[in-house]
């Protein structure tokens, strides 16, 4: 009992109330940055107390700490701070998924760099024990918080580079990988035991801490080089949800209420965004970070007969005049509008369609694209006001009512195999019901190309289906040409 | 602070995480993506403290390191957020 | 500085971890509690959960101190239990307002007695400071726990007397309340900061603890007197919150998890129901505590006019006729319902229509009845199930397509002035459109009576409304024995 | 604990009370104001404390009448939500 009381006495015990009720403010602020994107109207608002709550716990830290050099602080923070923000302007939206990996991996790499400067100098944190010794609860939490930030960088890193296309997008399947990779994972835990059950473990003493972050680099390496890029949404989210947790770690250590508090935020933000991708995809997360999905699937889309079928091609002239002529147009983008960068003149359309009196609306599946939310932030950019912008289950039923379905870059997620086909890999997922609009118009490159799941799409060999094989943008542009 | 409250606090973050999260419109879950990366950014705390400290140089640079990629971070993650909001718009009533 | 933090140091340092750890998982467990009401399926665990709770939170306390006589606590737990038991038995499901209410008036007794024994034997709470003092802030904490428990004990026992009938629901209406209340209250205020700043505060010394109590009460009774009867359950809501917020101080004063949590979980509970429930009315919060609504508005509605149009008047045959040849009846049940416990033969009722192959669902209005989910219960209590049940946004637009709207016993919620006439006290709240049905009948007694908000309903003097005058109960049992 | 242990676990609460009472479904208001009412009276905590107390006998008698009036209430409290809870019933389908 004394052992264990011993354990949860924390350090750091003569912290000014002010100081915690400052970080609390933090903590309380970030609360409402996530609020706030409960609508668009309240998110920006949101987005500030997310600032204010940030340029507490900076303030806060700073005055109460003895200071050696502001100087190098002040010129850390410049300088991330300028790359930070031309990163931020630069950037193009579609891109947002790579850009997100690597910010992930920063946080990774932060959370390991502050473990290690714990390790090495604990006076500074407040955890040193009596005896010369970190607190071996503290140890605990340093070693957690370390191995996570380690697997979130490695991790992140290869994310981005299978999303900005540095490194292939296939499945790398190492033999026997399950059983390396939860030994590594077993081994990370027993070195953080024996660790906090060290005897020498005053600052800087303690090779595991070390060997336990080396370790967490590999594993972080491992577990998503099998993943297959496509996958990768999934994953970054995951990560997110790692860096949440890595920050709670740190914040126990701390005893600092705005990092726990944030922690638990970004660690549930990630793990449910994970969730909702999986359940909208009808997959097992498991399956999900098993790996591999990628590679198997393409194995097996039977593509082969596609280009044998007969199918209703079209011209954008044909296009031009099917929608000039309907009373009820619903769009529905997915990853194609992304990739060729489509959604700018896709904007211009539909201004050309509502001049003419044409009734138009967008229609987004859960996850339609790469990432959650993305068709939404695309179309934003575009300019489309985002109460013309309807999710799945708002607009599923308004199909039958309308004239024209048209399907840009879309394709899984209007799949109606996933309706009927018990042997497909979308099995169960929930689609958009475009063949039951009147006609139905599918902007894809080519008949043999498939979407994500790798598998082929039953309504392009339709009657009421005109296929309109090009580039996305192009075509666009030219029914734009067309319907002036 | 003992460790049980901060157990307690950490216990009822989850909780309004959970809901927090849940609440956001799925219109917004890419900007939700971003601004969470910056505010875990708050780890930069730790790399100040470390930094802050004089004696153990290597933890010292260690800190600077780490509040440097916090930085990027913190004004990369809130402005990346802060664009992609100010996108959002509603039609406007002529 | 110093000053603010030795006000800020709360007592008993050194209770031993588990007991601060049972106390947190008490609290989440209550937390599960109201989780488990998202659902029907989920509540019965969720009660579970609650009850879970607060076993440990007892068996922890009990635990933990050194027992004077466990025979007298065994004593008063087993005599509460007695009773609580008896009434939850026996208490009939219409009279659950007043329930709640009186139910609310122990709580707040129950807090007023524990500050009161805190403040005469404060070296048990751990509150003694080292001067011989109570420590200050735990002074504010009692004084204003106290004060929240009185309040909401006399206010509860006025709204129990009033809803239960053993008073008249008139408002009473003192002159010059409103500064007889805000000098009360700012008199509670002004003695609790003496009370604080007090010299002499040791055990059970300082007049002021005593006075601000005597004034609590008085300021409950004089505060829920002028409230008219029928806006009673705002005003239990309202009771509930405070009831929360006193458990939430004493849960300060004691450094107790599961008090804190509690507290903030029936505070909010209770000013969300308030809130949804003005909402609904479309009224403000303050005009229904400022009081007086029952009297103003039933001087101000002209029902005088009534007697004398001509409106269609119907039999139970007839009603019988209509029910048993339409192809879908939405039935939409009120305070009348209650009135008359007509719950049960209206269950009967749609049995035999259900059998006569017709489409029968219940529209259930927010604020029908007199109390929250008060038409849910009592259909459930009668075995309706609650997949037949629907809110008003779920099933207002239904109404255009159904043959018969039955209204029991429901007369301001279904009233359209609601939406088109400004001068009426019911203007802006959302209402159900019974009158879209092609035939709408109305059972009521009389056509002199209105409903809570006083005013005339329109659709009694339509062509396609039939009024079934009498008791409710009377009129569906003869409806039943003509549809047999 | 701290001041402020307590206060950021009741500033927590709050918005866990705030999500929670609002994802609970309008048809059962009325057992939530049951079970709030049940929870509530866990002010018995500070009750049982008072009565267990040897020493001043006019805090034990207190004490031990707030432990029965809250009695009163947990036990009527849970049971008949627990009675109102068990009358939800879904259709049988046959
Ligand atoms: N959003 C997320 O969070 C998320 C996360 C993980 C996985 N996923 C998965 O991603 C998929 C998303 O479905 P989706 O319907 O949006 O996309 P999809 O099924 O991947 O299909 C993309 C379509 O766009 C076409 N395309 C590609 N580039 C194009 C270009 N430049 N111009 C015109 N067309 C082009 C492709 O055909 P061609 O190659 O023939 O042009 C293909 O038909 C789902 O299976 C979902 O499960 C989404
Ligand atoms: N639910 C809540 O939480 C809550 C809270 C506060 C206020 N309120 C207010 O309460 C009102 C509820 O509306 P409501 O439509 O349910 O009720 P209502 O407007 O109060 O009308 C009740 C109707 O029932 C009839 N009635 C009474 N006893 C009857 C009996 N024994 N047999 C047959 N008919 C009987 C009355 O007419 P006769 O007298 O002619 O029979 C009257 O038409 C709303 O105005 C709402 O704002 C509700």
């Amino acid at each position: 009992m004394m052992e264990f009381a011993l354990l949860l006495a924390a350090g750091a015990a003569d912290v000014p109330a002010w100081v915690l009720l400052a970080y609390l403010v933090a903590g309380v602020c970030f609360i409402l940055a996530l609020r706030g994107l409960s609508s668009p109207e309240s998110s920006r608002r949101g987005n500030g107390y997310g600032m204010v709550g940030m340029a507490i716990a900076v303030v806060t830290t700073l005055a109460t700490h003895e200071i050696a050099s502001i100087a190098e602080i002040g010129m850390a923070i410049f300088l991330g701070g300028i790359i930070g923000l031309t990163v931020a302007r630069r950037i193009a939206m579609t891109a947002m998924p790579q850009l997100v990996a690597a910010f992930h991996s920063l946080v990774g790499m932060a959370a390991v760099l502050v473990a290690a400067a714990a390790f090495l100098n604990p006076s500074a944190f407040g955890i040193l024990g009596a005896d010369g010794n970190i607190l071996a609860v503290s140890r605990i939490e340093m070693a957690l918080g370390a191995a996570i930030g380690a697997i979130t960088f490695s991790g992140s890193v290869i994310a981005f580079a299978k999303l900005n296309g540095n490194m292939s997008g296939a499945p790398i399947l190492l033999p026997a990988r399950h059983v390396i990779n939860l030994g590594t994972l077993g081994g990370i835990l027993a070195l953080t035991g024996l660790y906090a059950l060290s005897g020498d473990a005053g600052a800087g003493e303690g090779m595991e801490f070390w060997i336990i972050v080396a370790l967490a680099f590999l594993v972080g390496f491992l577990l998503i080089i099998p993943i297959g890029g496509a996958d990768m949404p999934v994953v970054v989210s995951m990560l997110n949800s790692y860096s949440g947790w890595a920050a709670a770690a740190m914040g126990f250590t701390l005893g600092n209420t705005a990092m726990i508090i944030t922690g638990a935020l970004v660690g549930s933000s990630g793990a449910i965004l994970s969730y909702i991708m999986c359940r909208a995809m009808n997959r097992s997360f498991v399956s999900v970070i098993a790996g591999g999905f990628g590679q198997d699937a393409s194995a097996g889309g039977d593509k082969g007969s596609a280009i044998d079928r007969s199918y209703k091609a079209g011209s954008a002239e044909d296009a031009a005049f099917l929608l000039s002529q309907a009373d009820k147009v619903i769009i529905v983008p997915g990853y194609g509008m992304a990739v060729a960068q489509a959604q700018h003149v896709l904007r211009e359309m539909t201004d050309l369609l509502k001049e003419k009196g044409v009734e138009v609306k967008f229609a987004i599946h859960p996850v339609a694209g790469r990432m959650p939310g993305h068709m939404n932030v695309l179309l934003a950019e575009a300019n489309v006001p985002y109460d013309e912008v309807f999710e799945l289950e708002d607009i599923n039923s308004e199909f039958a009512q309308a004239d024209v379905a048209f399907v840009i870059g879309a394709n899984d997620v209007t799949n109606p195999a996933a309706k009927t086909d018990k042997t497909s890999p979308i099995y169960g997922m929930p689609v958009l019901d475009v063949e039951k609009a009147r006609t139905t118009l599918f902007i894809k490159r080519s008949m043999g190309g498939a979407g994500y799941a790798g598998v082929e799409n039953e309504l392009f060999f339709r009657d009421n289906t005109m296929m309109l094989l090009s580039d996305a943008k192009k075509m666009v542009e030219e029914i734009v040409k067309s319907l002036d | 602070m003992d460790f049980i409250s901060i157990l307690s606090i950490f216990v009822l973050s989850c909780f309004v995480g959970y809901y927090v999260v849940w609440s956001v419109t799925p219109a917004l879950h890419t900007p939700l993506m971003a601004v969470t990366n910056a505010i875990s950014s708050v780890i930069i705390v730790g790399g100040l403290i470390a930094a802050a400290a004089a004696g153990v140089p290597g933890a010292k640079w260690l800190g600077l390191a780490a509040v440097a990629l916090a930085s990027v971070n913190i004004f990369g993650g809130f402005a990346v957020t802060q664009r992609m909001l100010s996108m959002y718009k509603k039609k406007e009533r002529k």
